[in-house]
């Protein structure tokens, strides 16, 4: 392994903590003065965003940031941030800081709006350390951090099935953690240590092996919505209010397959797993979550059910990714992370304008809402399209990487996996954006468009009739990162990508 | 300053013996109360310090030698605990001022202080005895304590589990004392020490007995700490009783059969390994059991104090299986978890004691959206549910942490998991109730009543803080009862 | 396997039997006063079984008579005697305390028969 | 059968001691592992430690004085419990309180023999450590002449010889002078609750008042030992 | 052996506790117990053991006793309960 310089700071730290501290301040500011609370939040998130940023020439050059922090619980906790790790921070933070800007006035006027945000920057908090983490400790304990809080998330609309659908994801995430607690203890115990980072940390394959690695597979699996423990996923985030199902399904389920890829490759490294072929349970769960997921989706009419179930079938895409064990498809798995990231959070924040401004979730009387909220369905059928993998955009980039990736391998046959998934993303998106744009408007739906729009700001001044700057805005933003990055020549996540899998390769 | 080992228990007792004397009218009784336990918290806390660096201290009552004489033995095991066990006691104290002056009349109400002062002395002496019948004297006092405030409460409930509960622990003392003789019978000793050096040769002449010995003796103890098939008499009891009673009976008085067990085991049985074989499996046997069963009922109850007291049979199934494994780090996961048990499970009963002493309120079911109404109370609920559960940052994780690792490392996965497959089943019931009690809906419209008074409020949150702090920096704790466990097991 | 010279340990036999007739009585009486006769039947057995440990033939009762060497050999082991009687005192407390809530639980509910008592109590 | 499980665990425990008695060390033997050298100290050494020839006594008094005071607070805490139970207010059905007989021979006669009955009683606390008896036996006997007293003349009458807030205050106090004799041996120098370590003056082998603390204790624990008997006789007698 | 009449005395004492178990008249037993605990102290005397003798005699067959009789006196005489 070449000698990686290791730069110590405690920036990290900091990152993780200040949106803590936003949190706590938030809501005390909200009990009297809600706009304060409103502005304080944004502002902690963005300059969170900005901290991460500052890594960056460190990170372009190779180094990788360590710092630990030894007071906290047994082992103390530990960032370790490498290119794989600063790429999806730095992609958490701007997707975070944007669905926050989103939720200003998507909540206004909603109940327990206090909670909601204080819950929310918890949740970044845990999401951010996650990505940081320098060992599996410091992992689990930021996962911890991340998924409990986000329970609040989803349950806030307080209604009967929000509280259904929250018990269940409780349930299931303590169920996941102590598998990973059990595989943790099982690893530190057989390794003496956890830290990641390292060449594989477990060598032989003894039944604990297996049974730690089983472990691993089914709490990050069941996180990122793996076939057979995805039930939580499409009740919870359409359950969820939009911002927070757009944070869920963009970052969260992002967490468990991020967590699989350190585990694969750096706690049972490279060769072990090749050797004993372990990683094609990976890959079969990956197969069959890409089928079922998608093709559940087609059926779906509720749009942000089917976005949920869409979301499962890309996670399968990217564990199909992980388990290829190649350099080029690593690295198109890696890019696919941030192309997904960038599409789902899109997708979820039109869906949220569309709920917002029509009050329409069934995508049967989508027709001809292209005429009455034209920008909301631009941004919609750009990321649609992006995750169907058409060329200009950065899905076709990732979709390509992967299956060339896949024939490196020597198992074309999973290529066929990743078309397969392209023509059902088409299947059950396409349909939205044609009753969308190319069906005429019935009759009640003409005239909402002619008369000015009830709802909105009170005398803000509206340049578009749809929703309010705070909700397009974060949209357009996120529609162009799924354009611009795949032409544009400087298209530095895919260097950090390649520069991951380089890394992650070369132990 | 070795008085301190004796002061510990003598404190608690002259104050037991002050309250009828001095404590007759109003609340001197509490005051009486009040300030022994406060004197006996610090005497713990000296303790602590002292023999935090490692070595013991054994008292000679009467400068007597042992053989003859009675010692007592303060080590980091027994100081730790007597320091925590003081602590939630401070809190319980200082909780039932109020709660419960308005429940007694006021004879029954001087001799309820006098009884939870005497419960505190019997306690401390168990887990400072270093000899056999100076133990089950002790073993007696808080028994006798702890049916006496079970009874206190003037409901036919409340004596009738009291009354179970006394029969079962009579047959417990039964079989402890007929333990007891068997050992000096062929022993000729009592003392712990001097029976480490006389049970292999009592072994080999006579090795049933002492197999039969160490079986009543488990037997006794076992039902004194509601081992599983004997844990029939706790849900009554528990949960007929006053709030902070059962806050105590559930978080300490059961724990005083698992540290007599304990030291019992560590410094008499180990010596003799032929007859001690058996008994770490017979017990895990047991404990797996107790985790199952306890959590079976919990999740099927409906009253919040039965499904609190089952918990605790699942919380003493966890010790005595993190015990059975008999390796280090596991037994200091097990000794932590008697003290997060008894911090958490006493947060746990005096919120519920709140919840009933404000709004009347009982069955879990009725306690929908109890969270707008009394917030801090709930945090306090929140924050006991998460420590049982284990939740990061909790000292329930801590402990948790070091029993996995522990049963990994003696090469026995199947513990590891069961402990984890508990820690589940009590998220299942009681997550549910967390949920219920912020985001629930109440049906009738909640009355404006204010939130509980500050001052049964901050021993709540008192030891919820406590909690969180032994969850965030549990090194030093950790350390100590590190080498504490290690010198309990002879290694 | 019960040889013969049971008969020369006739003492811990009787004791032992004591012991379970007592247990037995509580475990299966529904009367709760006859439950603390035979809890008080258990105790003493106990100590029978206690005090015959610390008997041997020939010996006189712990008074010393005059001092001397070898004490050892004339007199009972007065170890036990003590025991015994902190346990009297223990089985007498223990009976007086659980009739008081016998009477109590008589002036609430009427009657002394656990099974009633649980069906009063569900 | 209703009670198979009772009978089943009777049987087991049956078992077990009896497989304990086929190894049991014969009955009545010399050379017992019971009768050991802890044994043979106490007979040997107590005489001019303790100086009192009631080797049971000096064992409960002195030797092992913890333990005796650990069993002094399970009756102080009987004695508590049974009087925090019984001062609850009445159920519903109030069991019907002793009532005085009116029989004349019993009144004549009993008052006749109560104080014979307290000497006695007296004597053998006082003359426990000399002769077999001592604090408990003594304020057993103590306590008994009160409870005879108790039984013919009712409690309304044995309230006002001895008022309860009376009796609850000498059991406090009993049991705390037993705590103040072993703190008098840590203010002494010695640890808590020594004899003869102390430096107490264990006087003249044989008189009345020789074996310095023992008698002292044994007076406390005589005390507190009938003021308990009166306590809880007088409490389930159910004063009215 | 502590002589015959310590195994009569045993004897007795088994003896006892079988009819104090199966009596269902509570005075009746207590009666018995009585004489039961006298029994024993005197055993214990044939056992050497004077102190305890005594204390049982005064504690068992006086205290134990008069608490039992109070006890019926204020609840309820017979076992089985007509009522």
């Amino acid at each position: 392994m070449n000698a990686t310089a290791e730069v110590y700071s405690l920036l990290p730290a900091l990152i993780v903590l200040l949106p803590i501290i936003g949190a706590i301040a938030g809501y005390l500011v909200g009990l009297r003065w809600p706009t304060g609370r409103d502005l304080l939040c944004v502002f902690t998130v963005g300059i969170t965003a900005a901290l991460t940023f500052t890594f960056y020439p460190a990170i372009s050059r190779g180094t990788v940031i360590v710092g630990s922090v030894q007071i906290l619980v047994p082992l103390g906790v530990t960032f370790r941030l490498d290119s794989l790790g600063f790429l999806l921070t730095s992609l958490t933070a701007v997707i975070w800081f944007l669905a926050t800007l989103y939720s200003l006035s998507y909540m206004k006027g909603e109940h327990g709006v206090n909670r909601y945000y204080a819950f929310l920057m918890v949740t970044f908090s845990g999401a951010v350390g996650t990505f940081m983490a320098g060992d599996l400790f410091s992992f689990f304990l930021f996962f911890e951090l991340m998924s409990l809080p986000a329970a609040v998330l989803v349950i806030h609309e307080e209604t009967a099935e929000a509280v259904q659908a929250a018990l269940k994801y409780l349930f299931m995430t303590v169920a996941g953690s102590l598998m990973f607690f059990f595989s943790m203890v099982a690893t530190f115990e057989m390794a003496g240590s956890v830290a990641l980072g390292g060449r594989g940390l477990i060598a032989e394959a003894s039944p604990v092996a297996f049974l730690t690695f089983a472990g691993f597979v089914i709490a990050l699996g069941m996180k990122a919505g793996m076939v057979p423990l995805h039930m939580w996923l499409p009740d919870a985030h359409p359950v969820a209010p939009s911002p927070a199902s757009a944070l869920l399904s963009g970052i969260m389920i992002k967490t468990g397959a991020y967590g699989m890829l350190r585990v694969m490759y750096e706690v049972f490294g490279l060769e072990f797993l090749q050797a004993t072929g372990w990683n094609t349970v990976v890959l079969v769960l990956s197969v069959v979550t890409i089928l079922l997921g998608s093709s559940v989706a087609i059926t779906q009419y509720d749009l942000k059910r089917r976005l949920a179930y869409s979301s499962i079938g890309q996670m399968g895409c990217i564990l199909l990714g992980m388990g290829l064990m190649s350099e080029r498809a690593l690295t198109g798995d890696v890019f696919y992370f941030f192309a997904d990231a960038v599409a789902k959070s899109c997708l979820f924040l039109c869906a949220g304008v569309i709920l917002k401004t029509t009050g329409k979730r069934d995508i049967r009387q989508f027709a001809g809402l292209g005429q009455r909220l034209p920008v909301t369905m631009v941004c919609f059928a750009v990321a649609a399209l992006t995750l169907m993998g058409i060329p200009p955009l950065n899905g076709f980039v990732s979709k390509w990487q992967l299956s060339v990736g896949a024939f490196d391998a020597g198992m074309p046959g999973y290529a066929l996996a990743l078309l397969a998934s392209s023509m059902l993303n088409a299947v059950y998106y396409l349909p939205i954006v044609m009753t969308a744009f190319f069906d005429h408007p019935t009759p009640v739906e003409a005239a909402a468009v002619a008369a000015p729009p009830t709802g909105g700001g009170r005398g803000t001044r509206r340049w578009l009739p749809e929703a309010s700057a705070t909700m397009l805005v974060p949209m357009l933003v996120l529609a162009l990162g799924c354009a611009v990055f795949a032409l544009s020549p400087g298209n530095w996540p895919l260097r950090l990508s390649e520069a991951a899998a380089r890394v992650l390769f070369s132990k | 300053m070795d008085h301190l080992a004796v002061l510990l228990t003598v404190i608690p007792l002259s104050g037991a013996f002050f309250v009828p004397m001095f404590g007759r009218e109003g609340d001197r009784g509490y005051r009486v109360a009040l300030g022994t336990v406060l004197l006996t918290t610090a005497c713990a806390a000296a303790l602590l310090v002292i023999t935090g660096r490692g070595q013991a201290i054994s008292y000679y009552v009467g400068n007597w030698a042992p053989p003859w004489g009675i010692e007592i033995r303060v080590d980091a095991f027994s100081a730790f605990l007597s320091f925590s066990f003081s602590l939630v006691y401070l809190a319980v104290i200082a909780y039932s001022a109020r709660d419960v002056s308005h429940e007694l009349n006021p004879a029954a109400l001087r001799w309820y202080w006098s009884l939870m002062l005497l419960l505190l002395a019997g306690l401390l002496g168990v887990s400072s005895a270093a000899d056999l019948f100076n133990l089950f004297v002790f073993t007696e006092i808080y028994s006798l304590a702890a049916c006496g405030i079970i009874s206190v409460r003037d409901r036919m409930d409340s004596l009738e589990a009291a009354l179970k509960y006394l029969l079962l622990s009579a047959v417990a003392a039964g079989c402890i004392l007929l333990g007891i003789s068997l050992i000096y019978m062929v022993t000729g000793h009592l003392n712990y020490a001097h029976l480490a050096t006389a049970l292999p040769a009592a072994v080999a002449t006579s090795p049933r007995t002492v197999l039969a010995a160490v079986a009543l003796l488990a037997t006794g103890f076992g039902l004194k700490s509601a081992l599983f098939p004997l844990h029939m008499w706790l849900p009554d009891a528990h949960s007929s009783a006053l709030s902070p009673a059962s806050a105590v009976l559930s978080g300490i008085a059961v724990k005083a059969g698992i540290i007599a067990l304990f030291r019992l085991f560590a410094s008499v049985l180990s010596a003799s390994p032929a007859v001690v074989r058996a008994m770490p499996t017979f017990l895990a046997v047991l404990a797996v059991g107790g985790m199952i069963f306890g959590a079976l009922f919990a999740m099927t109850q409906t009253d919040l104090k039965r499904m609190l007291a089952y918990s605790t049979v699942v919380q003493v199934g966890y010790i005595y299986l993190a015990f059975s494994v008999l390796n280090p780090v596991a037994l200091t996961g097990a000794i932590l978890h008697i003290v997060n048990h008894a911090l958490l499970k006493g947060m746990l009963f005096l919120s519920a004691g709140l919840i009933i002493h404000r709004t009347g309120k009982r069955r879990i079911a009725d306690l929908q959206g109890i969270g707008r109404e009394m917030p801090l109370t709930m945090i306090a609920l929140t924050i006991g549910a998460m420590g049982m559960v284990g939740i990061p940052l909790t000292n329930g994780f801590v402990s948790k942490w070091h029993m996995v690792l522990g049963s990994l490392e003696a090469g026995q996965p199947l513990a590891a998991g069961v402990i984890l497959l508990s820690s589940l089943f009590s998220a299942l019931y009681y997550f549910p109730l967390v949920i219920a009690g912020w985001f629930g809906n109440p049906a009738a419209p909640a009355p404006a009543r204010p939130e509980a008074p500050p001052s049964m409020l901050w021993p709540v949150l008192g030891l919820g803080a406590v909690s969180l702090i032994l969850g965030i920096v549990p090194e030093p704790v950790v350390n100590v009862l590190g080498e504490a466990a290690k010198h309990l097991l002879g290694q | 396997m019960l040889s013969l010279d049971l008969f020369l340990r006739l003492n811990y036999l009787a004791s032992i039997m004591l012991f379970l007739i007592g247990l037995h009585t509580m475990l299966t009486h529904a009367n709760l006063i006859k439950k603390v006769m035979g809890m008080n039947i258990m105790e003493t057995g106990i100590f029978l079984f206690l005090v015959s440990i610390g008997y041997a033939h020939g010996t006189l009762s712990p008074i010393i008579r005059q001092s001397g060497p070898e004490q050892g050999l004339i007199y009972t082991n007065p170890l036990l005697a003590a025991i015994v009687l902190t346990g009297i005192v223990i089985a007498v407390s223990t009976t007086a305390y659980a009739l008081s809530i016998i009477i109590k639980l008589y002036e609430q509910c009427g009657t002394l028969d656990v099974d009633r008592l649980e069906k009063l109590r569900s | 059968m209703r009670h198979l499980p009772a009978l089943l665990l009777v049987v087991a425990i049956a078992y077990v001691l009896a497989l304990t008695l086929t190894e049991a060390p014969a009955f009545g033997g010399l050379d017992v592992p019971a009768r050991n050298e802890v044994m043979r100290f106490y007979l040997d050494e107590e005489l001019d430690q303790a100086g009192i020839p009631n080797t049971v006594t000096a064992i409960i008094f002195d030797y092992r004085a913890y333990d005796t005071m650990g069993e002094a607070t399970v009756l102080f805490t009987a004695v508590g419990a049974a009087a925090a139970v019984l001062a609850g207010h009445a159920g519903k059905l109030v069991a019907r309180p002793m009532a005085a007989t009116d029989d004349v021979i019993l009144r004549i006669v009993s008052r006749m023999v109560i104080p014979f009955v307290q000497v006695f009683g007296i004597y053998v606390v006082v003359y426990g450590h000399l002769s077999p008896g001592g604090g408990f036996a003594g304020g057993t006997i103590l306590g008994g002449s009160m409870a005879l007293y108790l039984f013919v003349f009712g409690p309304k009458r044995t309230a006002r010889k001895i008022p309860p807030a009376w009796g609850e205050i000498m059991e406090g106090a009993a049991a705390f002078w037993y705590v103040l004799v072993g703190l008098g041996g840590v203010l002494l120098g010695a640890n808590f609750l020594a004899n003869a370590a102390a430096g107490v003056p264990l006087g003249v082998q044989g008189q009345l008042f020789s074996g310095g603390a023992i008698w002292l204790i044994g007076l406390g624990v005589g005390v507190k030992v009938a003021a308990t008997i009166v306590n809880l006789l007088v409490h389930l007698a159910g004063e009215t | 052996m502590i002589g015959w009449f310590g195994v009569g005395c045993l004897v007795f004492l088994l003896v006892c506790a079988i009819v104090v178990a199966r009596t269902r008249d509570l005075l009746a037993a207590t009666i018995v117990f009585a004489a039961y605990s006298l029994v024993m102290a005197m055993t214990w005397q044939q056992l050497r053991a004077p102190d305890v003798a005594i204390t049982e005699a005064a504690l068992g067959a006086g205290v134990t006793t008069l608490l039992f009789l109070l006890a019926i006196a204020r609840t309820r005489r017979t076992e089985d309960e007509s009522a």
